[in-house]
């Protein structure tokens, strides 16, 4: 059942993944700002599903096998997803002159334009 | 009202009768479906008995409908006791604009509570009836949590962080406050008597105080600690002018701001590294450990007291600052 | 009608000796060796309930010093939540019944099934091992950071002992997945399922992708506590708020781990005394994968006061009253069920009359729990003991005890008395009604939960809760007793006692050790009473 | 549900051709049996990624609220021995893919010389580490009571180094786990047990292994990479 690939495939998808981590490194020396982020994470993912689909023969497995394998991502977002309700989302309740219920601690007022700004400084921190 | 059984907290601030109110209404939709469905189940088991075990039921295998119906009513039924849930919920959390001010703080097995002018209670608390007070309080070692059952709020004291509850009483005696959260050997013995008194009856208490106020102590650790310094009221020191500083937006290193409040201020003292106001060098060290929750409240207090004098905008030349940010 | 005797060659006799028992890689050996554990589990936290129950008749600290207490409450949770109520029904009936049910001659791991009763012994003795050397008093929810800097019991031996039991979770889970998605029997097709399996199969998503989250949780304290790391420090500029988001992704889910096959338990149950199929098979079917997949999006409603943003707090309280309606659903075509149906009075249908009461209850009152207004008062008393008592004892155990009853005569071929089994059931309803009832009184009177000593004017409430559990440990001991005389006594239960469908009453009780003489074809629907006539021993 | 169960409905079950010695009892044909590990395997995979996504969990929050330190924290680690580590992990994949598809064309020296190529590139990559983790020794940044950090941020860079160890020390162990199963694999390579028909155990360590690639694969930019610039912009 399971499909025998040649050699030459194997290598070239070694290559690939050679090509996509000097690709990441490069890109980590030069400078994107907040950009840095994202693109690592794109990188690093789509090493990931180069090795998961070829290394690992998800390409020629079952429907079954694809589907739990997309199936963690729905619990990883839950995870990091929910999670992050709370912890970007503590600065945005203000109330009058200072910290409100239960530690919500509140360091930028509602008003101040970079409102999110502290709450969520990989998204939008400014470099210098 | 200690005496006798008692089945019902009193309601002793202006947000318990709403949270009771919540209370009834959830115990009438749930006893509803909790009774027809317990009646439903003792009928059936009743009406089709059958001992023989031999016998075989009707041939049914539902039905869409029923089915949509008693998914789609609980829905509905429960959002909208989410909604007058939130609703009671954000009255809860925010305070109104003018709440007296109350410190505390949680350390293990005793709750400290120190008024303005200086007076300090351990594991008591006087309040005025009819006004709105607020206790912003922090722990000094594991996880505690402030509850008022009388006054139904609560919120956990989180060690590094301040919380805070506000309430208006509106029954004077004495009620019950606890920790919440459990925190060791003593935590059940972490508890105490909120005082509620008629505000005439408040104030002669208050009088009483033998200590000075929280702003008089605060002023004389600034000037222990050697905060004055740096922190000049004219700002031309090398720390920014800290007069009337409470309350304003602050412009940050790095373009981000920061609303002057209590949290900001104590984490100003005890890490000031985290932020840094703008045009200002990372100068000033740590003062964990070199002053305790209570002196942190009390300079705290101090800056709040001193009053918004005519404070020259940080743009004006500074001798020792770094060139002004565009 | 010819009495039925014991068949000649079953899984209990085709081998003796210790080691056949020890190294058995027979599903149903494992289902009764983890029995044996959960059962020793079960009695030593009622030992410990017990204790807290006698220290609370009386407002000050009488019986206990506040540490012995608190170590007292601490190892009654670790002990009923990881020993008992986790692996009850999976663990001993799905091992048992799952391949019988689906037609398969073991489950698809048979070795991985034996490693993980192994590792749930090692993490047994490893946990009652810190409980001999002076116990632990973190409460069973190991709250930073009182337990890795402020606790000086052994955390660190409690925390690697949960650890290692949630391998044994995560085993079970991978295997039941794998065997309900590759071994059912020709022409059983998902929709002929039995709920149990369903039930299973959804409990297994929760058991694999919830457990390593705790895991690593725990491993994060043992490593803090025991190297000095700082990632939950405070004095660093840890947040002990992130470990309880940690904690409880898994622990919210796991409460649905511990009442997910109860309720398939149940749906067997009623099925079969009412003579009539489940009203509604395909929406109590997709409202148990429901359950366990939205169980993944409502933890944080165990954080309402624990400092976290009101705006993610709303979203939580709407995503937990969402997670509510699957359960609804199940407890109101459990009672169509009945509609119309031939409602044979044994004792397994007595207990499940006990749940279908105090699971509602336990239900209902969740409502409670997850509206915002309500749970600032609500938190953190003994409201919410009453509430998940109510679902874990009235819910998870009256089903596990339901199950029991209703497949001990396949599992033993031999059967219990019937007015024993009734009353026990009568005794557990009762006691646990006196025992939890008050405590939902106490908790809206504001009496927080672990409390060593309280207000005298709640001693009322404390002495009728600690009387009811009286009754109600009775009501637990006297099961042992009837089961264990019918193992000896019992009359032959023969293959089909109840005239139930399925395919485990279709081969004989107690079953052969390769489960079936051929492969078993399946033609008919799940539970088609209506389609046969039923001759009762 | 497989067909090729249906097929075998008669008495007792017995497959039309020879019993297969690796065939288990319980199972009807290889084909179902080999279809249950594989399922098996990606979700015990499945697990071990949430295994990892607590602590990764950790690391976003800390990173969201203590950027600097972040930056500190990752400017302090090695991005050379990172690297060669990538590559030397990416390396063995490709060695441990070679290994499972010469057991798939039943070249019992193949599958044991690249089994070991692979077992030597685990073994290089945590010589590496130890490396790595010595340095961290001497300058004494071990999280805990005698950690020292000069930078401003010392007490949240100790968070970041807790969790630099508590990843990487964790990915060390699963690689360890990895090497021991590798052993065992190649020792039964060598015994020849493996078959065209039935080579599982290797395929099934090949999944574990690409999997404990996967998890360095996003490791060494979070932990090395990603805030490199700041230092230098």
């Amino acid at each position: 059942m399971s499909h025998i690939a040649p050699v030459k495939s194997y290598v070239t998808v070694f290559g690939t993944l050679m090509v996509l981590t000097t690709i990441t490194v490069a890109a980590a020396f030069t400078n994107l700002g907040s950009l840095n982020f994202p693109v690592a994470l794109a990188i690093a993912i789509t090493k990931a599903t180069v090795v998961i689909l070829f290394f690992m023969h998800v390409k020629y497995s079952s429907k079954l096998t694809k589907f739990v394998v997309a199936s963690c991502l729905f619990f990883l977002a839950c995870l990091f997803g929910l999670t992050f309700t709370d912890y970007l989302s503590r600065g945005w309740f203000a109330s009058p002159r200072g910290t409100t219920m239960a530690g919500t601690q509140v360091t930028v007022g509602p008003d101040a334009p970079g409102a999110a700004e502290k709450a969520a400084p990989a998204e939008g921190g400014p470099e210098h | 009202m200690l005496s006798g059984i008692p089945l019902f907290p009193v309601q002793a601030s202006t947000v318990a009768p709403d949270v009771d109110r919540l209370y009834f209404l959830i115990i009438a939709v749930t006893s509803f479906f909790a009774i027809a469905t317990v009646i439903a189940v003792a009928i059936f088991a009743i009406k089709y008995r059958d001992d023989s075990g031999e016998k075989v039921g009707a041939q049914i295998h539902g039905s869409i409908p029923l089915e949509l119906a008693w998914s789609v009513i609980p829905f509905i039924i429960s959002m909208g006791i989410f909604v007058y849930a939130t609703v009671v919920f954000f009255e809860i959390v925010r305070p109104p604009a003018e709440t007296m001010e109350i410190y505390s703080t949680g350390k293990r097995w005793m709750w400290r509570f120190q008024h303005v002018d200086g007076k300090s209670e351990i594991n008591e608390l006087h309040v005025p009836k009819g006004r709105p007070v607020r206790v912003t309080f922090t722990s000094e070692d594991v996880l505690h949590s402030l509850y008022f059952p009388a006054f139904r709020v609560k919120a956990d004291a989180i060690p590094g962080r301040y919380s805070s509850v506000w309430f208006e009483a509106t029954e004077t005696g004495e009620f019950h406050l606890f920790c919440a959260e459990y925190c060791g050997t003593k935590h059940s013995g972490m508890i105490g008597k909120v005082v509620v008194m008629e505000p005439s009856a408040y104030q002669a208490w208050l009088s009483g105080s033998d200590g000075q106020p929280l702003a008089v102590r605060g002023q004389q650790l600034f000037q222990q600690l050697a905060c004055v310094t740096c922190h000049l009221d004219d700002n031309t020191g090398r720390g920014p002018s800290l007069a009337g500083l409470f309350g304003t937006t602050v412009e940050l290193e790095g373009g981000a701001k920061a609303t002057a409040d209590d949290s900001y201020i104590r984490e100003s003292i005890l890490t000031p590294q985290m932020k840094i106001v703008d045009g200002y060098q990372r100068l000033m060290p740590t003062f964990q450990g070199q002053v305790n929750e209570e002196g942190v409240m009390g300079l705290i207090e101090f800056i709040k007291s001193k009053a918004a004098t005519a404070r020259p905008r940080p743009a004006a030349a500074q001798p020792t600052a770094a060139p002004a940010r565009p | 009608m010819i009495t039925p005797t014991l068949p000649p060659v079953t899984y209990l006799n085709h081998k003796y000796g210790v080691m056949s028992w020890l190294l058995t890689k027979d599903h149903k050996r494992i289902g009764i060796l983890y029995m044996v554990v959960v059962t020793i589990a079960f009695m030593l936290g009622g030992v410990f309930a017990a204790g807290v129950r006698l220290e609370l008749t009386t407002p000050q600290g009488d019986v206990w010093s506040a540490d012995t207490y608190n170590k007292l409450f601490t190892m009654h949770g670790i002990a009923m939540v990881f020993f008992v109520l986790i692996p009850a029904v999976p663990a001993i009936l799905g091992n048992f019944i799952l391949p019988l049910m689906i037609g398969a001659k073991d489950v698809a791991f048979p070795k991985i099934n034996l490693i993980s009763w192994y590792v749930f012994v090692i993490g047994f003795i490893f946990t009652v091992g810190a409980m001999v050397f002076g116990g632990v008093d973190t409460g069973w929810t190991f709250y930073v950071p009182y337990s890795s800097s402020a606790s000086n019991t052994n955390v660190l031996m409690t925390g690697i002992g949960v650890f290692i039991t949630g391998f044994s979770s995560i085993l079970t889970g991978v295997n039941f997945m794998v065997t309900i998605h590759r071994m059912r029997a020709p022409g059983l097709t998902w929709f002929r399922l039995p709920l149990l399996v369903w039930a299973l199969y959804a409990t297994s998503f929760v058991q694999v992708l919830g457990t390593p989250v705790v895991a690593i949780t725990l491993f994060m304290v043992v490593l803090e506590r025991g190297l000095g790391f700082g990632i939950f420090n405070p004095a660093l500029g840890g947040d002990p708020v992130l470990f309880q988001h940690l904690f409880w992704f898994y622990s919210h889910p796991a409460v649905y781990i511990m009442i997910l096959p109860p309720m398939g338990v149940i749906s067997e149950v009623i099925a079969c005394f009412s003579r009539k199929s489940v009203f509604g098979y395909s929406f109590v079917a997709f409202s148990s994968v429901a359950i366990a997949l939205f169980g993944f999006m409502v933890w944080a409603h165990h954080l309402f006061v624990a400092g976290i943003s009101p705006y993610s707090a709303m979203v939580f309280s709407l995503l937990s009253y969402a997670v509510a309606i699957p359960s609804a659903v199940k407890t109101f075509n459990w009672a169509a069920t009945m509609h119309r149906g031939a409602i044979w009075w044994k004792t397994p249908m007595f207990f499940v009359f006990g749940f279908m009461g105090l699971f509602l209850v336990g239900g209902l009152t969740g409502l409670f729990l997850a509206a915002l207004g309500l749970d600032v008062h609500l938190h953190d008393t003994y409201f919410v003991v009453a509430h998940f008592h109510y679902i874990m004892v009235g819910g998870a155990i009256m089903g596990y005890f339901a199950g029991l009853h209703y497949y001990w005569p396949k599992m033993t071929g031999r059967m219990y008395s019937d007015i024993l089994g009734k009353l026990s059931a009568l005794l557990i309803f009762v006691g646990f009604n006196l025992t939890f009832f008050p405590q939902f009184i106490l908790g809206y009177l504001g009496m927080p939960r672990r409390y060593h000593v309280y207000p005298d004017e709640w001693q009322v409430f404390n002495v009728l809760s600690s009387a009811g559990a009286s009754v109600l440990a009775v009501g637990y001991v006297l099961p042992v007793f009837y089961l264990m005389y019918s193992l000896f006594k019992g009359e032959v239960a023969g293959a089909n006692p109840w005239g139930a469908t399925g395919l485990e009453w279709t081969t004989q009780s107690p079953p052969l050790p390769e489960n079936f003489p051929g492969q078993p074809i399946v033609e008919e629907e799940a539970y088609d009473y209506h389609k046969r006539e039923i001759k009762v021993a | 549900m497989p067909e090729a169960v249906a097929a075998h409905a008669e008495a007792h079950g017995h497959p039309a051709h020879a019993h297969h010695p690796a065939l288990q009892h319980h199972f009807e044909t290889l084909e179902q049996q080999k279809e249950a590990s594989v399922l098996g395997m990606w979700i015990f995979i499945i697990q071990e990624v949430m295994f990892f996504g607590g602590l990764l969990l950790a690391y976003f929050l800390y990173r969201v609220w203590y950027h600097e330190a972040w930056v500190e924290g990752s400017n302090e680690l090695d991005i050379l021995l990172g690297g060669i580590n990538t590559v030397v992990l990416i390396g063995s994949s490709l060695t441990m893919a070679l290994a499972v598809r010469s057991a798939q064309v039943g070249s019992k020296k193949g599958t044991v010389n690249w089994l070991i190529v692979t077992m030597v590139l685990g073994l290089v990559f945590l010589v590496i580490k130890f490396f790595e983790y010595k340095h961290k020794y001497d300058l004494n940044h071990i999280p805990g009571a005698n950690f020292v950090f000069e930078g401003p941020h010392a007490p949240q860079v100790q968070i970041f180094i807790s969790l630099y160890f508590g990843l990487t020390g964790l990915h060390a162990l699963h690689m360890v786990i990895g090497f021991v199963l590798l052993s065992v694999i190649a020792w039964m390579a060598h015994k020849d047990r493996f078959s065209p028909e039935w080579y599982t155990p290797v395929e099934m360590s090949g999944l574990y292994w690409h999997f404990v690639d996967i998890v360095w694969i996003f490791l060494f930019p979070l932990l090395y990479l990603v805030d490199r610039t700041h230092r230098l912009g």
